[in-house]
């Protein structure tokens, strides 16, 4: 199948769809709104699903597979900032705290955009190793304490006060609401293994990916409210929306064969190098590098990047890791 | 019936300043606020409430007025260029004058 | 099985069961009650849900057959308020506005009303169309433009303002939230077909006859609060809201016949006829005919109709499209 | 710390009427607005807020008091008549003045 | 336009005394209230709001001068002591003088 | 299987580690919560999807088994508060008033301790009366009745003035959100049966013990969150809070062995005396009480007894059943 075809197929899942047609709500300005509680609850549901998936994952596999691409990929994610931040800072002439602060973002991780490619890595058949959610929970803080220390260094050297404390980026970075979720669903499964997810099943697995295309449809209308900011950002940005992932998400394939995992692993770590976070960075960073401009990092993530990704990004990485592998 | 007076500082801000100003109310040694989830729409744009990173709350202090100047102030110098925020006060009367 | 046994039948449902037990809860004024949030929630569900079933239904018959049904549908969606309007102004004597603006409910539908209905097809083991959401789909918006027109028309004449402008009517009345996400699911329901539906159905279609279930308790509750209310709307309404919908069920089954369909899907098109709408057409209303009082447009079509529909009517309709059908 | 007098008009109304005021608020050039989602009783009767179809809004703008005369006027023009709706102003101090 | 001056009452409370509050309102006469979900803090320990047993209300009531006395009284005598509450007045002004 | 490997097991099922993880995410400060229309929807949830089940198995194995098990559980809850109150009153040092809520507390049931109960003798494989849930819905009410006779007692004796009337904490005893919803939905389900119960299964049945899971994660959070209150309550409530129910669940064991239910039912009535309610009766209380101190009986039944029965007390309760049982 080729790169057009597999696109297509993605295009077509009611995943997809759904978060097409959230973005055209937003646009033709329906009243159609999620409200808050239910976007917290769904987050809950997919963080608290996924985490628990891996752990069990995790428990019958065992850390021996695990650690050598899970370190691999916790050091990836804490070394792209190194590349965007300077690329921002000089080439694109963003202050030192706003590339300091969207580099945060690309080097964490979106869970839900993870969440797209196991579905759709499901539909067509390409099998994966379910620990790698694992790699999903390390990655997602590391870049956010790197984006900070960036940040607080140059605000210092341009001797402005330096807002929230890096305590509170550590703490937010750790015991934040998604990343807590995560890691913390992470353990119950691997401490539970197969006999509690025989219990849980039925809830966390069979209706995961209905609940997904759900919550696709309110992410769509959350990133189609943002579009108007496109304009705001200027045009270095959008470029670098769609360039940073694929560039990262190369990188996060050819890491991953490099580690060892299969077509599928691959594919996942280079997702989550391609994704950009748009829950646990932007709490983080707005607390902790209050004085970097939200409009920047919250459009580029959530309206270049994560619809890049959702829509034709996942089957490039795929079709990438398919050439790398023999 | 005596009733004491007292003022009321209203902030209305950015979900993510919520913790930063609780802090400052701490300092200025306020014994209690009131915090609710608001939508609204001011310089730095619509805050449509939908998700958290949208999120805005207005966030309602009684205290004496000595120390609602204080903390407009601080506001002013460590808030308002960093958070999507608003303040202002007014006059209300209370009954138990140093429960506040 | 008779008439009687059949409404018995009907009324022994979880469903309708629980539907008593909201009433129950609201007269003896529980503290019962659902947040909003969740009111909305299981109400973009069930829309989601039943959108894409029939989606997928129509993917699969194909439009052929769908068409025809589907602008009697429609027309009869639109000619209904033709006769309620004067009924209401001259017999009724309601005023002009508030005549319109119960018109345009009865002639729009209920989708919880639909569903119950489909549910109730499922427990006695009627089939039906599939694509037979496509009608309550396409028969959501056009009463509320005529009720409108109407509306607009008579305060004109009595040279009263008049409040929100009929673009205000037509946008609410297609991208209102409920028909937005109905017809939006459709689309994409019809575009990913039965390998979408593969992938979805544990959450889209497994438990959605419970989510109904408690659904309407949650509907139940809201009616019962508004029952207090039926005073103040007097005996012509009380009367109007239960004959109207046998009025336009007939015609509604009648209809469904003579354009091919079997007596399941006769029946949901008599119900569609039947049913009043209690969440579209109020809020297209109210912004674009305030002048109107909700209190009676709202009575009607939730204390009076919608009650009776789910108890009584839906097995009457049934009852008349065995008659009709040789 | 200077603060100057702004007013503080205050709107609690049925939510369809929200657009409505936001539009009436864009027309008179108010800066910005906050809501609340309220439950309330009134002449209109109970607006528990369970459903949307009964929801209720708290709407408050800060706006200089001539701004504020105009918006009470068109509010009992246009809209007291129609919809569940009270309106009231009162006195507030803020620090940048031009900002409202 | 005249504006006829009310005094709004403001009760901060645990959302357990909003049944006992709503009583009291009727009793004095108030045509009308408005209720908010909030979060809180004060002397009787933090409030998330996070499930019902620790919720918190704010409640407005727009009434005349005379009747807010007899309402503050009321509060303080028979509420205080029992439940997590402040109240405080403000002075508004409105349009419909005999509608409050 | 000995105790310590029971409670084991019951430690490391989902439910009992998401319910940790909560009460660590309390500890650690995160700001992960569930927003209120989450937790009131999971509650209804689980009390309609509680009761139904039971009404259905009421109608399966008819009232004849039930009643006498059920009257004697119904007199357990009335009379527990008969012993707590003095206990508290004269032992402890409590006020009337204090005393008297604490009782009624503890009289009264916790629906969810109950839920874990079903879970956790499912997961050891012990049989138990599906009817049992008659039992919690029978005890939830008189333990409240009784303490609030017991609190205006003592006060009208002090002379003090009584808060709202007796009337509120009767209404609120019987039509209160949480026992309304059980009895409501235990009434329906008895009235629809098997039949009723094919149809919504899915919804209630199947997903029900993740959703449980999910639920107690949020009760870590609001339980951890009371954990500060421990010093304010003194050692004698924290002594009583594991000694009650050790007490009170030996007696409904054996009350439960008496009146003739098999060992898993026996542990159930066990499980319901030895719960404290936290959502019936707090809200009852504070209503009908209101010169109660909240402090002590919300944090005696939540942050102690609660925690001591979900993760001890029910493997507990069991084993004694089986030493009971020949
Ligand atoms: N004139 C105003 N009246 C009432 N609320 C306002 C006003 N201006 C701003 N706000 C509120 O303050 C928040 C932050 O304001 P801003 O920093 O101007 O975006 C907005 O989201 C509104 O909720
Ligand atoms: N006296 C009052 N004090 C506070 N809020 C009020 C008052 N009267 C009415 N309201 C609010 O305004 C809304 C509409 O009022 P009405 O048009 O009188 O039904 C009510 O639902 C209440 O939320
Ligand atoms: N100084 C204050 N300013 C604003 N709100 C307060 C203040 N003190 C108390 N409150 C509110 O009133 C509620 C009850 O107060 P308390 O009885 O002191 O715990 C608190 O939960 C807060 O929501
Ligand atoms: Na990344
Ligand atoms: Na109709
Ligand atoms: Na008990």
């Amino acid at each position: 199948m080729d790169v057009f075809e597999a696109i297509r197929a993605n295009l077509l899942s009611p995943a997809v769809l759904f978060f097409a047609l959230g973005i055209f709500a937003a646009l033709v300005k329906s009243d159609l709104k999620f409200p808050e509680p239910l976007y917290v609850g769904l987050t809950i549901y997919l963080l608290v699903a996924i985490g628990f998936k891996g752990g069990v994952a995790i428990a019958e596999s065992g850390l021996r597979q695990v650690w050598l691409p899970g370190v691999a990929a916790m050091l990836l994610g804490a070394l792209i900032p190194v590349w965007i931040f300077p690329m921002l800072r000089y080439v694109g002439k963003f202050t030192a705290v706003d590339s300091a602060a969207i580099a945060a973002h690309y080097g964490s991780v979106s869970a839900v955009t993870f969440i797209a490619a196991t579905d759709y890595l499901k539909s067509v058949n390409v099998p994966y190793e379910g620990y790698a959610t694992a790699f999903l929970a390390v990655m997602e803080s590391p870049a956010i304490l790197v984006g900070v220390v960036l940040g607080k260094l140059a605000t210092k050297k341009a001797g402005e006060s330096s807002g929230a404390s890096l305590r509170t980026a550590v703490h937010e970075a750790i015991f934040g609401r998604s990343i807590f979720l995560l890691v913390g669903a992470l353990v119950v499964g691997a401490l539970c293994g197969t006999a509690g997810m025989a219990k849980v099943q039925a809830f966390f697995v069979t209706p995961f990916q209905g609940v997904l295309a759900l919550f696709l449809l309110e992410m769509g209308i959350v990133a189609g409210r943002r579009l108007g900011d496109l304009k705001k950002v200027g045009p270095f940005l959008l470029g670098f929306g769609v360039l940073a992932p694929l560039l990262n998400g190369a990188l996060g394939v050819y890491l991953g064969q490099l580690t060892g995992l299969g077509i599928g692993g691959a594919t996942l770590l280079g997702v989550l190098a391609a994704s950009a976070s748009y829950i646990a960075a932007p709490a983080a960073i707005r607390m902790s590098l209050p004085d970097a401009n939200p409009t920047f990092y919250l459009t580029a993530s959530l309206a270049i990047t994560f619809p890049f990704n959702i829509t034709v990004g996942i089957p490039l990485y795929l079709a990438f890791a398919r050439q790398l592998f023999p | 019936m005596n009733t004491y007076p007292m003022k009321r500082v209203t902030i209305v801000c950015e979900a993510y300043a919520k913790d930063a100003v609780k802090k400052l109310l701490r300092e200025i040694g306020a014994h209690g606020y009131t915090i609710f989830d608001v939508e609204g729409a001011g310089s730095r744009g619509e805050r449509p409430g939908d998700i958290r990173e949208f999120a805005n709350i207005q966030i309602e202090v009684i205290i004496p007025p000595e120390r609602a100047v204080v903390l407009l102030q601080r506001l002013e110098k460590e808030f308002f260029s960093r958070y999507a925020m608003i303040a202002y006060d007014s006059d209300v009367r209370v009954l138990r004058e140093n429960k506040f």
